[in-house]
């Protein structure tokens, strides 16, 4: 009884979720579809999307690795408050993270007036995007990494040292191996989200179209079909990028 | 050559632990008792180098050695259940300190793998050993690197009763091959043999026992 | 390749689009970035967003010289007319029935929504309500705008563009929407009578007697009289690529560019403010 | 060395992130966001932000829970389907999903009918915004549930059994009150979650404004002024919910 | 009012148990003894309802009980951590099976309460009690809606060995004061006293060994 109970609810709560992906592919236009696959503007979204939550990714990769690390095997003050300030991207509204990064990252900024010295600019261009996915997604990955780390115990360190390893090599050679899989996860999971990043890419860098704006643009201005056709070919693209990840955690 | 420590004193948070005086010497075998939570595991880690000392010395061969980075001091350190590191195979955890270390010396190597008898096990995963096999394993990779002290954290308490007596053997036995300083902390009276020092942890401070009365009521620890 | 950017009124995405296409294909070094916002937006992104961009083009020819002149642009080419219609599809609920003159009642009636865009943002938006104002003298309907104005059955959506979507989703029934739009996105459209729909040089002074406010320079009111409906660009003083620029506006006089606006049910002609600032290769394609 | 490496590295990594909030505070017109603050236009915007994604929240209880306990507790062929499924929406582009809802909950399908039918429509409306919200954040709620039922010991509800508990009662009054905590801190994760939504929530409903789309609009429509202000007391409002979260977490 | 078992075959994966004939008597206190991994938990488990059986019986009373839920079994059931719920306190605790079951009997469960001597720790959270002191809320818990069955999975095991006689004698006067049936499972057979049955998992098997010949060679388990 009560299983079946459980059972019922629990079978209505994924068919509201089927439910949405089941209406697109059943509305879409498939010959229009192919077409936009075929489109170099779909292609280059996909490649710019791609590479831009790749770089991010592996920009948390070499700053939050170190921080997580950091966070979860020393103890200092303040400690529990800079944890929670990186996970506060999380659950700014995205728009407003974008308008921030604008301000701070704009041709008037310090960071932007730099950065022009090196060629590079962030606002409407590639590297706005890495910007805006990085903000919002990294926390994502060190959670992740973080939480690999609190797991590993550390006597593993302490036995390395204890045969002669220096802190840097058994960080090298010990903690990181032991958080292997939450590196790769953490890395994919962020990865992903950046690739669905809106809100920010759209304010920071509307140009170079990421696959998100590219449906937002087609929304506002092409009409229905060519929107839902995207929509349909991305959710082809996430479910695959989704059992990649599913085969990689376990 | 001997291990010496004097008025030591360690604090973590509100634990505290005193050591005013002990003293070992190459090929002797010292147990150190106390109840969980007394503060056994906390001293080899003092004495390996993960304790930032409040008072004290501790001294080897006469210098003192509280001053260097645990991978400088030369100890072999073995936690009751081994920490035999998960990502590398049997070779490679007994092959660790080796590189760490920088030394190459293969006939060691072939000797110490051969005297653990585990050369036919050299290619299996950590996971897969017994107790038995895991705590020969963890042995060889803490001398492979020829320590002169050796620190013990319960190292019996992760194994099968029945070869329990044959590892005590094994540990007094390789103490007095390699003429080493083991310190074998434990709460369990019942893995003392032979006629060795023993110290007790009593109200945070480690305190000697008469060597020939390890018998004391039971209510204590 | 180099970047071309264009700001546009929603309701051009699809012809620029069209065009910028064909122009990339016999430009390939240039690439253009059409940027759609309404037309009142496009021109604060310049003024007080100080985003750059090389053309700005907009759905009321007013916009420019209000906005842009002097600091930004100093001249302004009227290149195109349109007017305001109301836009279906055959989901619409009462398509079957609709016609000049029971519209204004069938977009207040029960289950039916309908939409217009953004007054603050788009010139559609304001021009509904000119529409709406100019409708109760037409149709002598007291308090119909009013009505409009406090309707509960209806969205507001920033740009006139954005509306398209929701009305082939089925989620709109009716929307105000620009001739040349609906025409573009084979919806079926209402054509107004002349008197109202803003298109008509001859129903100029009539047009005259409506006003709208909206936010102007400094975010202080301004109030805006009804005219006809005529787009115009400029290429701007600050932009990065003025070359570029002066290739795509020739590109778009060319044949193939009239042709493009000609299947976009845009008329394409020429009427300049302040030609002596055009650039010369423009003086010259139009005789100045 | 090791340490103060790792130290320099985690303090930049902290910076870069702290710099957009800073910079926002620094450079907003305090007069503006007061006013701003007293506006009705903000005040609504926070109502309707806030209780649509509380009631997003209570929706992902009511359904997410049974389904986390079903995931956790009972094996069944194509179980781990089930779950990635569940996971799906984290990782698609907000627009998409946007785009797939609005064809699934609109007037013209089945489920826009039905609702019609009680007098609820969900494109431009509140119920759209909740609806938006809930698809791309209950999967935060499930998933912190669904670890929390996962650690839980069967033998509680076994040994409660065993005691005269009934499957309906052993889940009441053990398996629940074991997984208070991960409900609470999934619940709060995913209302803040839903709080930020942009993507969706645009195409879905861009009116009533939430906070996002408000952002948002201000910034395309009224300049940057504004849209700081906002941006900024925005802020103030996620540290305040962020604070919370954090003194529940612990 | 005997329990009896009958041909009873449980299959879980690829692990499968096999039960010919068991039977306990009321006062009767039997014990099983058995490896780690050998079924034992899952004995117990199949005799409380929480199993699906293959095939057999389980008789109690001479009525098959197997097809009841476990709720309806009355069987008191103990695990070797206890699992004290740990969002209630001692009296919560114990109080939970009569609220299950809508018994309202406050004499007896004073009675309970001061049979097992935790009166004094009714307010205490469950977390903070000692080994012995959660043994005997477990009891108290299960005792306390009058159970016919009680089933102790390695009941001494999470126990500090000066209290594990004191406690095994408990479970011995419990079982007469009571009339109860007791089964006892544990890998450890010092746990044995008194002239009890004693069965033993050989090979997925349960078997009946001579109840004066316990002692058998360590190697068996
Ligand atoms: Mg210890
Ligand atoms: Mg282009
Ligand atoms: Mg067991």
């Amino acid at each position: 009884m009560f299983k079946y109970l459980v059972m019922i609810i629990s079978i209505i709560f994924v068919l509201s979720i089927i439910l949405p992906f089941l209406t697109v592919f059943l509305n879409v236009d498939y010959h229009l579809l192919i077409e936009i696959a075929k489109s170099k503007e779909f292609i280059t979204s996909v490649k710019i999307t791609f590479s831009a939550a790749f770089i991010a990714t592996l920009i948390a990769i070499f700053f939050g690795t170190p921080f997580a690390y950091f966070v979860a095997r020393y103890n200092f003050p303040l400690k529990s408050f800079l944890e929670a300030i990186v996970d506060i991207p999380q659950t700014i509204p995205h728009t407003a993270a974008g308008i921030a990064l604008l301000l701070t990252l704009g041709r008037a900024s310090l960071i932007g007036k730099g950065a022009s010295i090196f060629g590079i600019s962030f606002v409407q261009t590639f590297w706005g995007i890495v910007a805006a996915m990085g903000f919002l997604s990294f926390s994502i990955y060190v959670s992740s990494v973080k939480d690999g780390f609190k797991k590993v115990d550390i006597r593993y360190e302490k036995v390395a040292r204890s045969l002669g390893a220096t802190p840097f090599k058994s960080f090298f050679y010990v903690a990181l191996p032991l958080v292997k899989h939450e590196m790769i996860t953490g890395s994919l999971l962020m990865w992903a989200r950046g690739i669905s990043e809106f809100g920010a890419v759209a304010i920071l860098a509307y140009y170079p179209m990421t696959l998100s704006v590219l449906t937002y643009d087609k929304f506002q201005g092409y009409g229905l079909n060519q929107a839902l056709a995207l929509t349909a070919l991305i959710f082809i693209i996430s479910m695959i990028i989704f059992v990649i990840i599913r085969i990689v955690q376990n | 050559m001997e291990l010496q420590i004097q008025n030591l004193k360690i604090e973590v948070g509100n634990f505290k632990l005193y050591v005013n005086n002990l003293k070992v010497n190459p090929g002797e075998y010292v147990y150190i008792l106390g109840p969980t939570g007394s503060g056994k595991t906390l001293l080899l880690e003092a004495i390996a180098g993960f304790v930032t000392l409040k008072t004290g010395k501790i001294l080897f061969n006469n210098q003192d050695i509280s001053i260097l980075p645990p991978e400088k001091r030369n100890i072999g350190f073995m936690y009751q259940n081994y920490h035999l590191f998960p990502h590398l195979n049997v070779k490679k955890n007994i092959e660790f300190g080796l590189k760490m270390k920088k030394i190459k010396d293969p006939t060691f190597f072939n000797y110490i793998v051969n005297r653990f008898n585990i050369s036919h096990i050299l290619n299996r995963k950590v996971q897969n050993l017994s107790g038995g096999e895991k705590q020969r394993v963890a042995l060889a990779r803490a001398l492979v690197t020829k320590p002169k002290i050796l620190l013990l954290d319960e190292p019996l308490s992760a194994l099968d009763q029945d070869i329990k007596m044959e590892i005590l053997e094994l540990l007094h036995q390789l103490c007095q091959e390699y003429n080493l300083i083991c310190i074998h902390v434990t709460h369990d009276k019942s893995e003392i043999i032979g006629d060795c020092a023993v110290y007790r942890i009593v109200h945070s401070t480690l305190k000697k026992e008469k060597s020939d009365n390890v018998q004391v009521p039971s209510y204590d620890y | 390749a180099e970047d071309l950017i264009i700001f546009h009124a929603g309701s051009l995405t699809n012809v620029l689009h069209e065009l910028s296409k064909a122009f990339e294909q016999e430009y390939p070094k240039i690439d253009v970035k059409l940027v759609a916002a309404g037309s009142l937006v496009v021109a604060r992104k310049i003024t007080e967003l100080h985003q750059i961009a090389d053309l700005a083009f907009v759905a009321d020819y007013t916009i420019i010289p209000e906005f842009l002149y002097d600091h930004y642009a100093n001249y302004n080419v009227v290149f195109s007319n349109n007017s305001i219609v109301l836009a279906y599809t055959n989901k619409s609920k009462y398509c079957d029935l609709i016609n000049k003159n029971n519209w204004y009642e069938i977009i207040f009636k029960k289950g039916v929504l309908f939409g217009h865009s953004n007054p603050d943002l788009d010139p559609a938006g304001y021009r509904t309500l000119m529409v709406m104002k100019l409708a109760e003298d037409f149709y002598s309907k007291n308090e119909l705008f009013e009505k409009f104005i406090n309707a509960k059955n209806k969205f507001i959506l920033k740009k006139s563009i954005d509306l398209v979507a929701y009305l082939e989703a089925g989620e709109l029934d009716y929307a105000f929407l620009y001739k040349s739009v609906a025409f573009q996105y084979n919806l079926k459209y209402l054509e107004l009578p002349d008197e109202i729909n803003l298109s008509s040089d001859e129903y100029k002074e009539n047009y005259k007697k409506v006003s709208v406010e909206v936010p102007g320079k400094d975010g202080n009111p301004m109030k805006i009289f009804g005219k006809p409906i005529n787009f115009s660009f400029t290429i701007l003083k600050n932009a990065q690529n003025k070359k570029a620029a002066i290739e795509f506006v020739k590109f778009m006089y060319s044949d193939k560019g009239r042709k493009i606006f000609k299947e976009n049910g845009m008329e394409l002609f020429v009427l300049v403010d302040n030609p002596d600032n055009l650039p010369e290769e423009l003086k010259e394609i139009w005789g100045f």
